[in-house]
């Protein structure tokens, strides 16, 4: 079982950076698992917190956002937005014991596809280490 | 599968017809082939498309009709615009019939009826008046008053044209409420028209509309001397279970789903006006 | 009638349970009372009543009634209603015993709610007399004596000794299965009927006149004015509905599994502004009708359709959670009940 | 407190107010209920103040604000900062009423004198700190302060932070209000014992939403949670996950406009501690992006509505406090 489990990774992806990014990695042919599904967000401030709780119900084990680097947002500051809501929200998702690596921001640029890969991979570890989620699991999609 | 009033049938839409620009009257048969139930002209069943949601729709069709259930339903929300969009072939659930219907073999029989109906209020009424017209020696004369926003907007244009208009015993009148090149009917609102045609006052009359046609072509009714005993109309409330037990459906103490649909007016007088 | 000494209770607790799930009443994390399943070691709660009713064992607040499966143009409807097993609910209250009485009206009425229908087949009540009401019970306006409850078992209790009537086949069985039961113990009931019969006289509530409302009674009260003032402050939150045991009202919601489609029924609250919402309108706009609905459903309604009989049964939850303390009371004595009418 | 009900009475007299927000008097002593009056008489009928004036009257302003002509509304000095929160969210006009601050020394709650296990309660007196409660069986006292409700006894402020007149002194803030405790407790928890804590407190859920609707934090025309095709009902405790949702999400929404007023608590049948939720947040804006209190002023950016370029990253969550998770 624990041999052939592979975490459902959800990413979070703004279209003005991070998404060309991933873009990047595929042109450059960098690997990456298939089990990160990418979801196009206009901004890494879109995203709400309700997104990566719904992502977790429907059976998510892990949940990253990757956005501009602060300072380089398409519409000048939305990604220090993003970060200050991702900060509290992490942070009271550890208050409630889930687990603190399921949940990340990374700041990936359109040029960075190699970062993104190698983010993605990481990331995929430490869940694959952290296991299927429990703790944020609708029972009811499970089945 | 353990049997509940709550738990559906499986029904399949072997015909889609497309009636005005809003309206589609869907033919429901059962997964046998056959009518997946028997019911009283007025009645309505719950239908519903898993993952989108259960409504609540008056039967078109006539109980004389042997294979078929039939519902015109008009696009206005999650359920029906879902219906609007699907293919003959489809399944859906049904689960019915519900209400008490219209007194077809008891207080009509006999009577000269009047049929008043606005837009999609043609539904439920189409289900009495092929009734009647299935059985028309137990009936009098029968007049339909029957009016929409446009030509175009008139439920099932074909039928009422080709076949009603041209019975026996039958008057039809119609009216739309602006005029149009193609149009050489009335023009014209129904309640004013009811009241312009003046029909003697020893009919029953059967009316089903939007609420506001309801208002005025009732006032109007009672100025030419009809009496709130002699007018029938059908409601509709928001409903979960039809079945008298989900507790939302109720005018005062009647609930529509098990009481109603089908009220005399002066049945209603006696409800607090909360509908 | 038969009796057990008091620090015999777990073993009767043990024997009950050894056979099916025994549900009562214990303190939770807030020290709130609730129902829920005895486990060896379990203490009974010591409060008057639960913070939830006992409806919650018949008529849960979420429930299954079918999953689906769509494919192309195919529905496929399959079973996902669990068995439900033969179950004891020790320590009802007098009020909550009525409570399925007034259930019974609704669900065991033709067509039969078969889900409701199955969990009162399988379930033994075992009721137990109050000895110390609170300020905010009126049951006995109910014509409910809670000194004698009903039930599958009445039960009574002192300090030291359990006194336990069967009233119903269900509850002879019961008892039948139980040998640490001893005969006796009638004289102490007795007393304690009494005993608590002089302490309901003085409860504040005792003399709650129901007179004004009631069957026939709509057109008196619909219209009133007063419903404005004691409508103006409810937040349009469900807690009463929740927590009356009467409440029966509920919804049919679907949930998108992913895979399948499930629907299921849960609590409602005629409180709620999407209770009676359609794409067609709103019949009841404001909170004004919505609040309305719920009294006149308890009050005049259900009484209409049910022989007289109130939809309520003075249990008290409502006077003691509603957040800004409105309430049946104040609805009846506003509308001309009570020596202190308004 | 004395004078609230004459400075009612005197309000309308005056016409400075042609209606006053206050409490309504109940069956019990314990049992006000917010209510409008329009009239001396119902004032002297039904008007009434005391330790049991417990819900907070500010949200009710935002229907007030509605309304012709001047509505006069007492508030506690945790109302206030609800009302400057609406006002600074124009969800009420400041012209629109007549603010009598009402200096407060904490209220009580019934729902602790009945886990005390007093019952059958008729009257209460109050003597020093010791509350006397008589009751069909007799009489019973009980501490003041073990009756208090939860948000009075970790009260952050007594300051009346906005008001056109005030009865009683103008009071200051508790900076020793402890009320930070219990979250810094489950702070140092590890993850596990927190998400039984939590679980178990949640799982108590009914979906009532009496916190969401007492809220004066929540004032969406409509809330998220009302939409059907959410999938996640607003009265369905259908699975572990909805109630973890719908709080978090509910508290998140409020953050940096939460005042910690207390009224989610106050007002749960299952009496779970929601405001730890809110308290939470308030405390991680504070220790992340300095000092702020919701409602205290109308200039001061909410921190969700502001940024740094400096500001921490979201891993600072990782390093930060408790057990690794």
């Amino acid at each position: 079982m624990q041999v052939t489990w592979k975490p459902t990774i959800v990413a979070f992806c703004c279209n003005w950076c991070s998404y060309a990014g991933a873009d990047l990695s595929g042109t450059n042919r960098l690997q990456y698992p298939a089990n990160v599904k990418i979801i196009r967000i206009p901004c890494s401030c879109r995203l709400n917190p309700m997104f990566i709780l719904r992502a977790f119900q429907k059976g998510a084990d892990g949940v990253i956002l990757c956005g501009c680097h602060p300072g380089d947002c398409h519409y000048t500051t939305g990604n220090y937005y993003a970060r200050r809501r991702m900060t509290l929200l992490f942070s009271m998702l550890d208050f409630l014991g889930i687990e603190k690596g399921r949940t990340r921001v990374e700041w990936v640029s359109a040029a960075e596809g190699a970062k993104f890969a190698a983010t993605m991979n990481e990331f995929v570890k430490t869940i694959t280490e952290l296991g299927e989620n429990r703790r944020l699991e609708d029972l009811r999609c499970k089945e | 599968m353990r049997n509940d009033p709550l738990i559906p049938k499986l029904a399949v839409v072997t015909d889609i017809r497309v009636d005005t620009p809003d309206v589609k009257t869907f033919r429901v048969v059962g997964l046998s082939g056959k009518k997946p139930f028997e019911h009283i002209p007025g009645q309505c069943a719950m239908l519903s498309v898993p993952g989108v949601g259960e409504a609540l729709f008056s039967i078109t069709s006539s109980p004389t009709e042997e294979a078929f259930v039939e519902f015109s339903i008009k696009k206005c929300g999650c359920v029906t615009n879902w219906l609007h969009d699907m293919e003959p072939g489809q399944e859906i659930t049904i689960r019915g019939p519900y209400g008490n219907g219209f007194p077809v073999d008891t207080a009509f029989a006999g009577k000269d009826l009047l049929f008043i109906a606005g837009g999609i209020g043609l539904a439920p009424l189409h289900s009495v008046i092929n009734y009647c017209r299935y059985y028309r020696s137990r009936y009098g004369k029968i007049d339909i008053v029957y009016g929409s926003r446009s030509m175009e907007d008139l439920v099932d244009y074909p039928e009422i044209e080709n076949v009603w208009c041209k019975e026996d015993g039958i008057n039809v009148h119609l009216t739309i409420d602006r005029e149009q090149p193609e149009w050489s009917g009335h023009v014209g609102f129904v309640p004013n028209y009811v009241k312009e045609l003046g029909f003697t006052t020893d009919k029953t009359v059967v009316m089903c509309g939007p609420p506001i046609m309801i208002k005025f072509t009732l006032a109007g009714l009672m100025e030419l001397g009809f009496a709130r005993e002699q007018v029938y109309t059908t409601m509709e409330l928001k409903m979960k279970c039809a079945l008298g037990k989900c507790g939302r459906c109720n005018i005062g103490n009647k609930y529509v789903c098990k009481d109603g649909p089908v009220f005399r007016f002066d049945q209603l007088d006696e409800l607090p006006d909360e509908y | 009638m038969k009796k057990l000494a008091l620090k015999e209770l777990e073993s009767l607790f043990a024997a009950i349970a050894a056979q099916q799930t025994l549900y009562l009443p214990q303190d939770d994390a807030a020290g709130q009372a609730q129902f829920a399943a005895w486990k060896e070691g379990a203490a009974r709660s010591r409060r008057l009543n639960t913070a939830r009713s006992a409806k919650d064992l018949f008529f849960p607040q979420v429930e299954n009634l079918a999953g689906f499966k769509r494919e192309g143009k195919s529905i496929e409807i399959f079973e996902t209603r669990e068995d439900v097993r033969p179950f004891t609910v020790f320590g009802v209250r007098a009020c909550d015993a009525r409570s399925f009485e007034i259930l019974d009206k609704v669900f065991l009425k033709a067509p039969v709610d078969t889900f409701y229908a199955s969990r009162r087949e399988m379930g033994t009540v075992i009721t137990l007399a109050c000895t110390k009401p609170d300020e905010t019970c009126f049951c006995r306006s109910f014509g409910i004596d809670p000194a004698n409850p009903a039930g599958d078992v009445s039960c009574w209790m002192d300090e030291e000794t359990l006194y336990w009537q069967a009233n119903t086949a269900k509850g002879e069985t019961l008892t039948s299965e139980l040998p640490m039961l001893e005969d006796g113990g009638e004289e102490a009931v007795k007393a304690q009927q009494e005993k608590l019969h002089v302490i309901l006289e003085k409860l504040p509530l005792a003399q709650l006149d129901l007179s004004k409302v009631g069957a026939g009674e709509t057109e008196a009260l619909f219209n009133r004015p007063e419903w404005k003032s004691l409508s103006e402050s409810c937040l349009g939150c469900g807690t009463c509905t929740f927590v009356c045991p009467t409440c029966q009202c509920y919804d049919v919601q679907e949930f998108n599994t992913g895979k399948t489609v499930r629907r299921f029924r849960c609590w409602d609250s005629c409180m709620y502004s999407d209770f009676t919402k359609m794409s067609a309108g709103q019949p009841r706009p404001t909170q004004l009708e919505r609040f309305r609905q719920r009294f006149m459903h308890k009050l005049v309604y259900f009484p209409d359709n049910n022989d007289g009989q109130f939809g309520c049964v003075g249990c008290g939850r409502c006077l003691q959670k509603c957040p800004i303390h409105m309430n049946i009371v104040k609805v009846i004595k506003t509308m001309g009940g009570g020596d202190d009418a308004k | 407190m004395q004078g609230v009900k004459e400075k009612a009475l005197e309000l309308l007299a005056s016409g400075k107010a042609q209606r006053v927000l206050g409490w309504k008097t109940g069956e019990f002593f314990y049992d006000l209920t917010p209510g409008v009056f329009e009239s001396a008489e119902e004032v002297e009928r039904e008007f009434e103040y005391g330790v049991f004036a417990g819900a907070n009257l500010s949200k009710y302003c935002i229907a007030e604000s509605k309304k012709d002509g001047v509505t006069a509304v007492f508030l506690k000095p945790c109302d206030a900062y609800s009302f400057v929160q609406l006002l600074k969210e124009y969800k009420v006009k400041r012209e629109k009423f007549y603010i009598v601050g009402v200096q407060c020394d904490g209220m009580c709650d019934m729902e602790k004198i009945r886990a005390a296990g007093i019952s059958g309660a008729t009257a209460v007196s109050e003597d020093g700190d010791t509350l006397k409660i008589s009751t069909i069986y007799g009489e019973e006292t009980m501490k003041k302060s073990d009756a208090l409700l939860l948000k009075c006894k970790t009260c952050k402020s007594k300051k009346l932070v906005i008001f056109d007149e005030l009865l009683g002194e103008q009071g200051e803030d508790c900076p020793e209000s402890h009320r930070f405790d219990e979250v810094e407790r489950l702070e140092r928890l590890s993850p596990e014992e927190r998400f039984s804590f939590w679980r178990g407190e949640l799982s108590r859920c009914i979906r009532c939403n009496a916190c969401r609707n007492v809220c004066p934090a929540c004032t969406c025309e409509t809330c998220v949670f009302d939409n059907h095709n959410l999938g996640t009902d607003n009265k369905a405790a259908a699975s572990d996950f909805e109630e973890n949702f719908f709080h978090i999400i509910r508290a998140f929404h409020v953050t940096s406009r939460c005042t910690d007023c207390g009224e989610c608590s106050r007002v749960c049948p299952q009496h779970i501690p929601l405001h730890l939720l809110n308290r939470k947040f308030i405390k991680d804006t504070n220790e992340l992006y300095g000092a702020y209190q919701a409602g205290a002023d109308l200039e001061s950016r909410p921190p969700l509505m502001d940024f740094r370029k400096d500001d921490c990253e979201p891993s600072v969550v990782y390093e930060r406090g408790g057990a690794k998770g």
